[in-house]
């Protein structure tokens, strides 16, 4: 087995496990965001170390694969960034959790002032 | 699927479903409109059932039938049960629509009352329609849904808590025939009706099963039937208008209900594999306790549409009594009054609804001497208490006479206790109220009162109140004529016409 | 050895700048960090013989992906405070880090698991080695991308245009006329670098573009560089956001769909397969207008504005 | 004429619903002419297909003298309530042909559901007439008699439920020949006996009487007590046959039974001092010795056939002397030496004394009881009875004298009065069972006035009252009516949903379920719940 | 032909966004004719010949799988794609009048729907699991903007926790896609099958779970329905309706897909996974029953009927293993279609209720009958078909299931069908009481006259109710359809 499979092979799980905690601890969506990009890069890795990369027989497919995972990446992010700025704008947070019960309290008069 | 002639069951429900759907299309503003179409529908509808009478008795079939689910059908037809049926929601609805557009005139939301009422008379005529239980079950369910609107239809907080109890049991009640309806579906497939049932090749091996299914279908159709443990919805759900009590919880819901448990032990079971069972006896003692239970019940009352309603959890089990108690004579006994209670119950609520309108009473304290003011409905009044205890020549007893023979000769001589001390217990509640509006003096605060109904709400009310008491009298007197309800029901058991 | 040892230190870089992403204070340093993450993982992928990986990652993922949460950033901090974790109470730890190593553990695992695979024969990239010639390129990667795979690339395509537009529907609708404040700074010499830098990035795009046939490069690589360049006129105020969307920049972003398609369902009309470029020729004709588009959407998105247009 | 008879008060009662009777007022008393002429014709019948079950209606050899009576006895009380009432009481008059139409149908019935029919429509029927004054005592009374009425009519259902499971809508006539076994009968014929006899009147089920005829209008309480009762001996003659109780025993108990009463009930009626409930107890006494003419005719077929003409004869002479009475007490105050000596007619007419209806019937009735080979000590007390009858019947004139009422005079008593002299006797002697008086018949009718006037003497010398006591327990059947019904088990309702309560809780749960960490938290256990699932299957 | 309808179906939609997205007063209309109304003739032509053949490929560039990708059409995906056809067309009739295609709110509106069209139908087509990824990516970045249109900030909120976690979701699935395809070099749906069987089972496993739990995300299954209610009660009325309705079941439909289709039968304990995933579907059944029942909001009471519908859609798993897999499956599917009708018909008119009201609190809703009666009437013939009443489409799936659970001898599914109805009724009549409540005399205002709303805007809603309605007469057809393409009962083991 190739060593060096074997190495980015843990990093990817790193990168990964790592991703999933920034996005569970962060209360900032912006972190949030950089966390989900962190995962989906632990993700891609994966995917070509699998695919042999580390091996010198490259397999095209999960190259292609990572490649279109990335524009669909920058995509996501991009339109999230836009709706943060646009919940910034609304809320003036730039959370989504600040605290369940208030948010409660921030829907209701909401509600409120949909009606 | 044919859509010709034959499927005149279909088209006579459909009447009733486009009159309500047009009806609520109309608005509330278009009172003549409205009138005029109720009417026109209710009569059509009548002209209908009919045609079809006469073409049953010329030996013509009728039947409607749409696959739903394999092996399920959507099965409309007409035999002698049901005509028994739907003639009888026919006539009462309109009847009823007329008493009804004199009740509410001035009353808000009418468009939607006229609206559900044909709704639910079209789930009744589905019911009585049906060809199998699947079938049944639609109309049923519908009617119920149906029915809601109604009960709620003052929309005050008392309205809505009843309709939440309503609505609790008939929908517990509806699960729980679904369950028994799936069961029965997995255990036989999905029969239609025919007289004595298709089970009886089944049976061996399955009895606890078929005992089950039937426990689950009876408690189902016993909800609307008000059976004992499960009756408790229907006083309540008097707050309803007069006409939907007289038409609903006298006719159409609780009848539903009865007629569901006489197709499952006619039809479903057919009467000797449920015996074989020890079904009907079980049937029998939940009716004949429920009729003991309503009654006292009743007495107990002292508004004057509980008492009413009490009195129809008692009445209504009469119905699954005789069925229950089984022989042609008692077959018969119940059968026909399904039509007799319905008419002799109609009978008070209208004038229950007339005694409410025109001097607001509502209590049984307040009859008191109402026979000087409102002596047409006080007849009516005496006439159905009177038709309710049973006495003859009026209709109640031609039940009873039928109940209480058959009931011997089929060997339950207990059910006699049952019906004397319901008997005893219908009188202990109806004649005070007949005491109270004959013998009493009219309480000086009613005598200063003018006359409570205008002249043209005392044609649409007191007309129907005593065109259904003359009925119910006639069905009582004229019991031997052909035609009459207790023919029907003769021919329907077979058996010789009186 | 060399080898493994530059895997070594990678792989740690990549570790240590991923975990300084997620736990560093300040948000800015995590933005930062997070960039030199991808320029890291554009290493790795060179490491790991995907180079078109390597120059995407460089391109987008670093590239674009860093402008855009740095503007993005900048703008959220208009109100003056930089938001950051640390003033605020944690969410509850106990809760996230065995998720996230229970979630690490498990790759590891199945990758290992995975790693000692016997090799399966006739996989879809064996496959895509054998028949790669009846694409017309020699590039694998292009020839999955535009050939055997071409309609994923082209759904892909269809997920940048929903961004956009996804974007575009959240930024403007409910504040018409509102466009995002200038960030650009003006430096001296900034004008003459420009006039440098953009033609480049236009000529390296195009060669990515064309290169995409046999080596490593493409229609999303090239079209990423040709944005930095239309990112980087928009930084120095070249172009500026603008409240409605043109014409030509509305052909232009539904371009590579548009034109990808209308090949695609030509080909079927002509008796062809569905997607099934024609030859070489069609390849290009595609690619430029997939860099195109995705250039155009990418800047666009970078500026959160409908529309561009020329500094006044 | 049978149509007639049965639509006549029906549709007078009709009209007198839509306040008619004042303009027919002449018709009202003519109501029950019709059936007159069927008890003077000998037989007749008609079947009536189309009401109800079909009935039959007619007259035969057990409904004629009722027929008569009837006649008689309702069409001259009717004339003297047109006086004594007034045409303008539109609810009593509609009453009076109410009861009237259920007692013809009663009478004339010819079938088992006929005979109840009409006899349920009577019975309730006469509740408004007893009820006619609206006084607290009628009410009471009025729903005394309502629930024995009801008791006893439920009785009869049953019995006839039992009947009709058997043979249907049977005809009365046939069914001594349809239950063929007499010891067939059982229950049913118990339910029957005890049913009538509450209309009898026979103890202990005649608590109603004395109640009911005190506050009831004289005119009806004459038919309460001359006609109406009789409908129960009707309902015993039709529905229960000869021999039905199998062995003597049960007939010597309703002989006892009937004796009982005869004697209790004039004890009863000398505690009392209002003329109209003296009398009333007098019914009931008279009620216990027809009893004792029943249960002899139910020894045998034999019994029967000899003793139904004399039952005849009894009720005839009885209920026109009784109307009679009845209809004079309404004429107290105009009561003049000589009318009262008229009216001691009817009197000792029912205390027997010779030459009076009331010999006739009882000649006749000991000649009965004797050939039904029964204990000897029945015909002796039997005519002991007529002791304590002329007692009674002194003690009422007495009171009479004593209690003047209001009205005015009317000459139907008289009539009815002449009609009781003359009647019973062309009646028997149609039948050929008049008689000319005999030296012992006439002793027989004697010795009891004789006693019975020397204890009267004594008791009036002696200057001793009889203690006023209520009689058996009237009072507390209507106490018990009035008790509060058995408390309901009222199923409690709380069980039902009617806000489902944990719902804030659940709100806050739904909050935090919505918080990323506890989704992670969520997907971490799925994923783990997932994977030892699919790994432990490995 | 059938390949050009397939294709169609998919670019028709795709083009129309483009169109939408050119310069021109014309171009929005024109995108938007051209991307819909054919797509009910393309359904004919695609339905016409599944009937012929029930397992339909077409190869898209004329690449054999695993090599190329391959659109598939069974009876099950035409059934979704007619779903989408007439409840997207029916929502988009609705649309039409909240976002005229001239407006600047039509401009953002229009391309993001007929995109979001054109990826539920190539989701629904598509074989090959990495382009679903796609297509779920597609889904997701169009139906996020959409809620978002809305602009409220609980919209804006909603759609923001929507997007974070439909990224986890989407990550974890490319997770398990990943190992799948180096377990078993390939991607293609139905070739899987057989490879998995040899592959090792540590990374299958692994595999499936990664997927099963992004796709469980992204459906909203209970208690990972977080997401939903906010996001669907808040977005714009046809969007809120097509949510509902259609997107949450695209990540069911692919749970179906993937352990009905892809995965051996039989093999790895899945019939244990089928029955967490069945105790999910209960589990969501009861909890979005009673919290539906404890909103005072129309939308989020309609929104949390979908989290408890949804559990129905996962309660017929485990009955694979079980003789009555046939009926359930077509239960499940009438499910599937009922509700997706339903829920449309209930959120056009909740928007309808909203738009002339402008309130949707159940305490305001009182007198509905007379100022939004059709309204009324569409949210009650929903809801009977919603409770399983009948007679409705609901009613007769409810029938199905029953049957099923009944024939499998699983009471505990029947107990919780039983529950799952009773609550629905609880929560449907609690809509209606309060839409028949009179004013309340103590209140010195009565309730505000409604604003007009287009007619048509009630004819779409009330269009959707009937048809939920009518499915329930018109079973037999389309479940004969159904069952030609049923996936085959497991074995038990």
């Amino acid at each position: 087995m190739n060593p060096s499979a074997v190495i980015y092979l843990l990093t990817a799980a790193a990168v990964f496990g790592i991703g999933l905690y920034g996005l569970l601890q962060s209360r900032q969506i912006l972190r949030q965001l950089l966390s989900i990009n962190l995962m989906g890069g632990g993700i891609f890795l994966l995917l070509i170390t699998l695919g042999g990369g580390a091996d010198g027989r490259p397999d095209p497919v999960p190259q292609a694969m990572v490649l279109t995972g990335i524009v669909i990446a920058v995509s996501a992010t991009a339109f999230a960034l836009a709706l943060l700025l646009r919940w910034h704008e609304l809320s003036g947070s730039t959370e989504l959790d600040a605290d369940a019960i208030a948010d409660a309290i921030a829907d209701a008069v909401a509600d409120a002032h949909d009606d | 699927m044919s859509f010709g002639w034959q499927a005149l069951p279909l088209y006579v429900t459909l009447v009733s479903v486009v009159t309500g759907i047009l009806v609520f299309m109309l608005g509330e503003q278009r009172q003549h409109t409205r009138t005029a179409l109720n009417l026109a529908g209710a009569i059509l509808k009548l002209v209908l059932i009919l045609i079809m009478l006469l073409a049953i008795q010329a030996g013509a079939t009728f039947e409607f039938r749409l696959p739903l689910l394999p092996g399920i059908d959507l099965l409309l037809h007409a035999d002698h049960l049901t005509m028994l049926f739907a003639t009888l929601s026919a006539a009462l609805w309109l009847v009823t629509t007329v008493y009804a557009i004199g009740y509410l005139e001035q009353s808000p939301n009418r468009a939607r009352f006229f609206g559900f009422f044909s709704l639910c008379v079209a789930a009744t005529m589905g019911v009585a329609s049906a060809g199998n239980l699947f079938t049944f079950f639609i109309f049923y369910e519908l009617l119920t849904l149906a029915t809601w609107p109604l009960v709620v239809h003052r929309g005050t907080p008392e309205a809505f808590a009843a309709g939440r109890v309503y609505l609790a049991y008939t929908l517990a009640g509806g699960v729980l025939l679904l369950i028994g309806l799936v069961w029965l579906h997995t255990l036989a497939g999905g029969g239609d009706f025919v007289v004595d049932g298709t089970l009886a090749p089944i049976a061996a091996g399955n009895e606890n099963a078929l005992r089950g299914i039937f426990v689950l279908l009876m408690l189902g159709f016993g909800v609307k039937a008000a059976l004992l443990p499960l009756h408790s919805w229907l006083p309540r759900a008097m707050v309803a208008p007069a006409p939907v009590s007289a038409l609903l919880h006298a006719v159409a819901v609780v009848k539903a209900g009865a007629f569901g448990l006489v197709r499952l032990i006619q039809d479903v079971f057919g009467f000797e594999l449920a015996a074989s069972l020890g079904l009907t006896d079980l049937l029998a003692w939940m009716a004949a306790a429920t009729i003991i239970y309503g009654s006292v019940l009743a007495l107990k009352q002292s508004d004057l549409k509980r008492r009413l309603a009490y009195s129809t959890v008692s009445q209504v089990s009469y119905i699954a009594l005789g069925i229950a108690t089984g022989g042609v004579l008692a077959t018969v006994g119940g059968l026909v009054h399904l039509v007799h209670q319905g008419l002799t119950k109609i009978t008070l609520f209208f004038c229950a609804g007339n005694y409410a309108e025109a001097y607001g009473v509502h209590s049984v304290e307040e009859l008191d001497g109402l026979g000087v003011r409102m002596p047409v409905t006080s007849v009516c009044f005496t006439l159905g208490a009177l038709g309710m205890i049973g006495v003859p020549p009026l209709a109640g007893f031609v039940t009873k006479w039928y109940l209480g023979a058959g009931a011997i000769a089929a060997g339950a001589p207990w059910v006699i206790v049952v019906l004397v001390a319901s008997t005893l217990l219908n009188a202990a509640y109806f004649l005070p109220l007949v005491h109270r509006i004959w013998f009493r003096p009219l309480p000086d605060t009613m005598a200063e009162r003018a006359d409570g109904l205008s002249r043209v709400r005392q044609i649409a009310l007191v007309g129907p109140t005593a065109f259904v008491a003359i009925t119910a009298l006639a069905a009582g007197l004229l019991a031997g004529v052909p035609g009459s309800p207790l023919f029907w029901a003769s021919r329907l058991v077979g058996a010789e016409a009186p | 050895m060399i080898g493994l040892a530059i895997d070594s230190v990678l792989a740690l870089g990549i570790v240590w700048l991923a975990l300084q992403t997620v736990r560093s204070v300040s948000m800015l340093q995590a933005v930062l960090m997070f960039i030199v993450f991808g320029l890291l993982m554009s290493l790795a992928w060179a490491r790991l013989h995907a180079p078109d990986l390597a120059l995407a990652e460089a391109a987008i993922g670093a590239g674009i992906t860093g402008a855009l949460l740095l503007v993005t950033w900048r703008r959220l901090q208009a109100d003056g405070h930089d938001p950051v974790d640390s003033e605020l109470p944690a969410q509850s730890k106990w809760l996230t880090i065995p998720t996230a190593c229970a979630a690490a553990l498990l790759i590891v695992i199945v990758g290992w698991i995975a790693l000692q695979l016997p090799a399966v024969p006739g996989t879809a990239g064996d496959l895509a080695w054998q028949r790669l010639g009846e694409i017309g390129v020699s590039n694998p990667v292009t020839g999955v991308l535009l050939g055997f795979r071409a309609y994923d690339t082209l759904m892909e395509m269809a997920v940048l245009l929903a961004a956009w537009l996804g974007a575009r529907a959240v930024a403007t609708t409910y504040r018409p006329g509102a466009l995002p404040g200038p960030v650009h700074v003006e430096v001296p010499l900034v004008g003459a670098l420009l006039s440098l830098v953009v033609p480049i990035s236009i000529l390296v795009a195009v060669y990515l573009l064309q290169a995409g046939g046999s080596a490593p490069g493409g229609a999303f690589q090239g079209g990423a560089v040709l944005a930095a360049g239309g990112v980087l006129l928009f930084l120095t105020g070249r172009l500026e956001a603008a409240p409605r969307t043109s014409g030509l920049e509305r052909v232009g972003l539904i371009l590579g769909i548009a034109v990808f398609s209308l090949m695609g369902l030509m080909v079927m009309a002509t008796g062809g397969h569905m997607l099934a470029l024609p030859g070489a020729w069609a390849i290009y004709l595609v690619e430029t207008a997939l860099l195109l588009s995705i250039a155009l959407s990418l800047v666009l998105l970078f500026a959160a504005a409908p529309g561009l247009r020329r500094m006044s | 004429m049978i149509q007639l008879a049965l639509s006549l008060p029906l549709l007078l009662a009709l009209a007198c619903l839509f306040g008619l009777q004042q303009r027919l007022r002449w018709l009202l008393p003519a109501a029950s002419l019709p059936v007159i002429a069927l008890a003077v014709l000998q037989e007749s019948r008609l079947e009536l297909d189309w009401l109800l079950f079909g009935l039959t209606v007619g007259g035969d050899a057990a409904n004629r003298p009722l027929l008569l009576l009837l006649g008689l006895a309702w069409s001259l009380a009717a004339w003297h309530a047109l006086d004594y009432i007034g045409e303008r009481q539109r609810s009593f008059w509609f009453f009076w042909l109410l009861t009237l139409s259920g007692i013809s149908l009663t009478f004339l019935a010819q079938d088992a559901v006929g005979f109840y029919c009409g006899y349920a429509v009577m019975g309730l029927a006469a509740y408004g007439l007893i009820l006619h004054n609206r006084s607290d005592d009628a009410r009471r009374a009025g729903r005394v008699y309502l629930i024995l009425a009801l008791v006893g009519e439920v009785l009869i259902i049953s019995g006839l439920f039992q009947l009709g499971a058997r043979f249907g809508n049977f005809p009365l006539a046939d069914l001594g020949m349809l239950l063929g076994e007499p010891d067939g009968f059982g229950l049913a014929g118990w339910c029957l006996l005890v049913g009538f006899a509450v209309k009898m009147g026979t103890l202990p089920l005649h608590i109603w009487l004395p109640l009911a005829h005190p506050v009831a209008p004289a005119p009806a309480s004459a038919i309460l007590s001359g006609v109406i009762v009789k409908a129960g001996l009707l309902g015993w003659l039709r529905l229960l046959p000869p021999e039905m109780f199998g062995a003597s025993p049960p007939v010597l108990a309703l002989i006892l039974l009937g004796l009982t009463g005869a004697f209790y009930a004039a004890l009863m009626g000398l505690t009392r001092s209002e003329p109209k409930a003296v009398l009333a107890w007098s019914t009931v006494s008279q009620l216990g010795l027809i009893l004792v003419l029943f249960a002899a005719a139910s020894v045998s077929e034999l019994e029967r056939a000899l003793l139904l003409p004399v039952i005849g004869i009894w009720v005839l002479h009885h209920g026109l002397n009784k109307a009679a009475l009845f209809l004079a007490t309404a004429c107290a105050p105009t009561l003049t030496r000589w009318r009262l000596l008229l009216l001691a007619l009817p009197a000792l007419s029912i205390a027997g004394v010779p030459l009076t209806s009331g010999s006739l019937a009882k000649g006749l009735a000991k000649e009965g009881i004797t050939q039904a080979s029964l204990p000897d000590w029945t015909v002796t007390v039997f005519g002991l009875s007529s002791v304590t009858t002329a007692l009674l019947l002194w003690h009422l004139l007495t009171r009479l004298r004593q209690n003047p009422g209001d009205a005015r005079a009317h000459p139907a008593w008289v009539i009815l009065t002449l009609l009781a002299l003359v009647v019973p006797w062309l009646w028997a002697a149609q039948l050929g069972l008049a008689s000319s008086p005999t030296l012992a018949s006439t002793w027989d009718g004697i010795w009891p006035l004789l006693l019975a006037g020397a204890i009267a003497l004594a008791w009036q010398r002696s200057g001793w009252r009889l203690p006023q006591w209520a009689g058996l327990p009237a009072f507390t059947l209507e106490r018990v009516s009035r008790l509060k019904a058995v408390r309901p088990l009222a199923f409690s309702q709380s069980w039902l949903p009617r806000q489902v309560q944990p719902g804030p809780a659940l709100l806050r749960l739904e909050r935090q379920l919505a918080r990323v960490p506890v989704v992670g938290l969520g997907l971490l256990a799925l994923l783990l719940g997932l994977g030892l699932i699919l790994i432990a299957g490995t | 032909m059938t390949t050009e309808a397939l294709v169609g179906l998919i670019f028709l939609p795709l083009l129309g966004a483009c169109a939408t997205v050119l310069p021109g007063r014309l171009a929005t209309r024109a995108g938007v004719l051209a991307g819909l109304l054919p797509l009910p003739w393309l359904l004919v032509v695609v339905t016409l010949a599944v009937v012929q053949d029930p397992a339909l490929f077409v190869e898209l560039g004329g690449f054999a799988a695993p090599l190329g990708i391959r659109l598939f059409a069974d009876p099950l995906a035409v059934l979704m794609l007619w779903m989408v056809a007439i409840i997207g067309g029916l929502a988009a009739v609705h649309a039409w009048f909240d976002f005229p295609p001239d407006s600047p709110a039509g401009q953002s509106f229009w391309p993001l729907w007929l995109l979001l069209t054109s990826a539920m139908n190539a989701l629904f087509l598509s074989a090959d699991l990495f382009n679903l990824y796609v297509c779920l990516e597609l889904v997701t970045l169009t139906a996020i903007p959409l809620i978002a249109l809305a602009g409220s900030k609980t919209s804006v909120r909603a759609a923001m926790r929507y997007l974070l976690l439909a990224l986890l979701a989407s990550l974890l699935y490319l997770l398990g896609i990943a190992l799948l395809y180096n377990a078993t070099g390939t991607l293609d749906l139905y070739l899987i099958r057989t490879a998995l069987t040899a592959a090792p089972p540590a990374a299958v496993v692994t595999a499936l779970a990664l997927i099963s739990l992004g796709l469980l995300l992204k459906g909203a299954v209970f208690p990972l329905h977080v997401w939903l209610p906010q996001a669907h009660a808040s977005a714009p009325g046809p969007v809120s309706a097509v949510l509902s309705a259609l997107v949450v079941k695209t990540a069911i439909y692919l749970l179906y897909r993937l352990w009905l289709w892809s995965v051996p039968a039989g093999t790895l304990a899945a019939e244990h996974a089928l029955m967490l995933m069945a105790l999910l579907g209960a589990g969501a059944l009861l909890y979005g029953g009673v919290l539906a029942l404890l909103q005072e909001r129309l939308k989020l009471v309609i929104a949390y009927s979908t989290v408890a519908q949804l559990g129905y859609l996962l309660l017929i798993l485990p009955m694979a293993a079980t003789a009555a897999w046939p009926v359930a499956w077509q239960g499940g599917l009438y499910q599937l279609l009922s509700h997706g009708l339903a829920k449309a018909a209930m959120f056009l008119a909740a928007a309808n209720i909203l738009h002339a009201l402008g309130s949707d609190r159940l305490s305001h809703l009182r007198r509905l009958d007379q100022r939004q009666p059709l309204s009324l009437f569409t949210l009650a013939v929903a809801g009977v078909s919603l409770m399983g009443l009948p007679p409705s489409g609901g009613f007769l799936a409810k029938w199905l299931l029953l049957e099923a659970a009944w024939r499998s001898g699983q009471w505990w599914l029947l107990a919780v069908l039983i529950a799952g109805s009773l609550l629905a009724a609880a929560y449907i009549f609690r809509i209606l009481a309060a839409s028949l409540g009179r004013d309340d005399p103590t209140e010195a205002q009565p309730v505000a006259a409604s604003r007009s709303i287009p007619v048509i805007q009630d004819a779409a809603a009330l269009l959707l109710a009937l048809l939920a309605l009518g499915t329930g007469f018109a079973a037999a057809p389309i479940l004969q359809f159904i069952e030609a393409g049923a996936p085959a009962a497991w074995s038990t083991p």
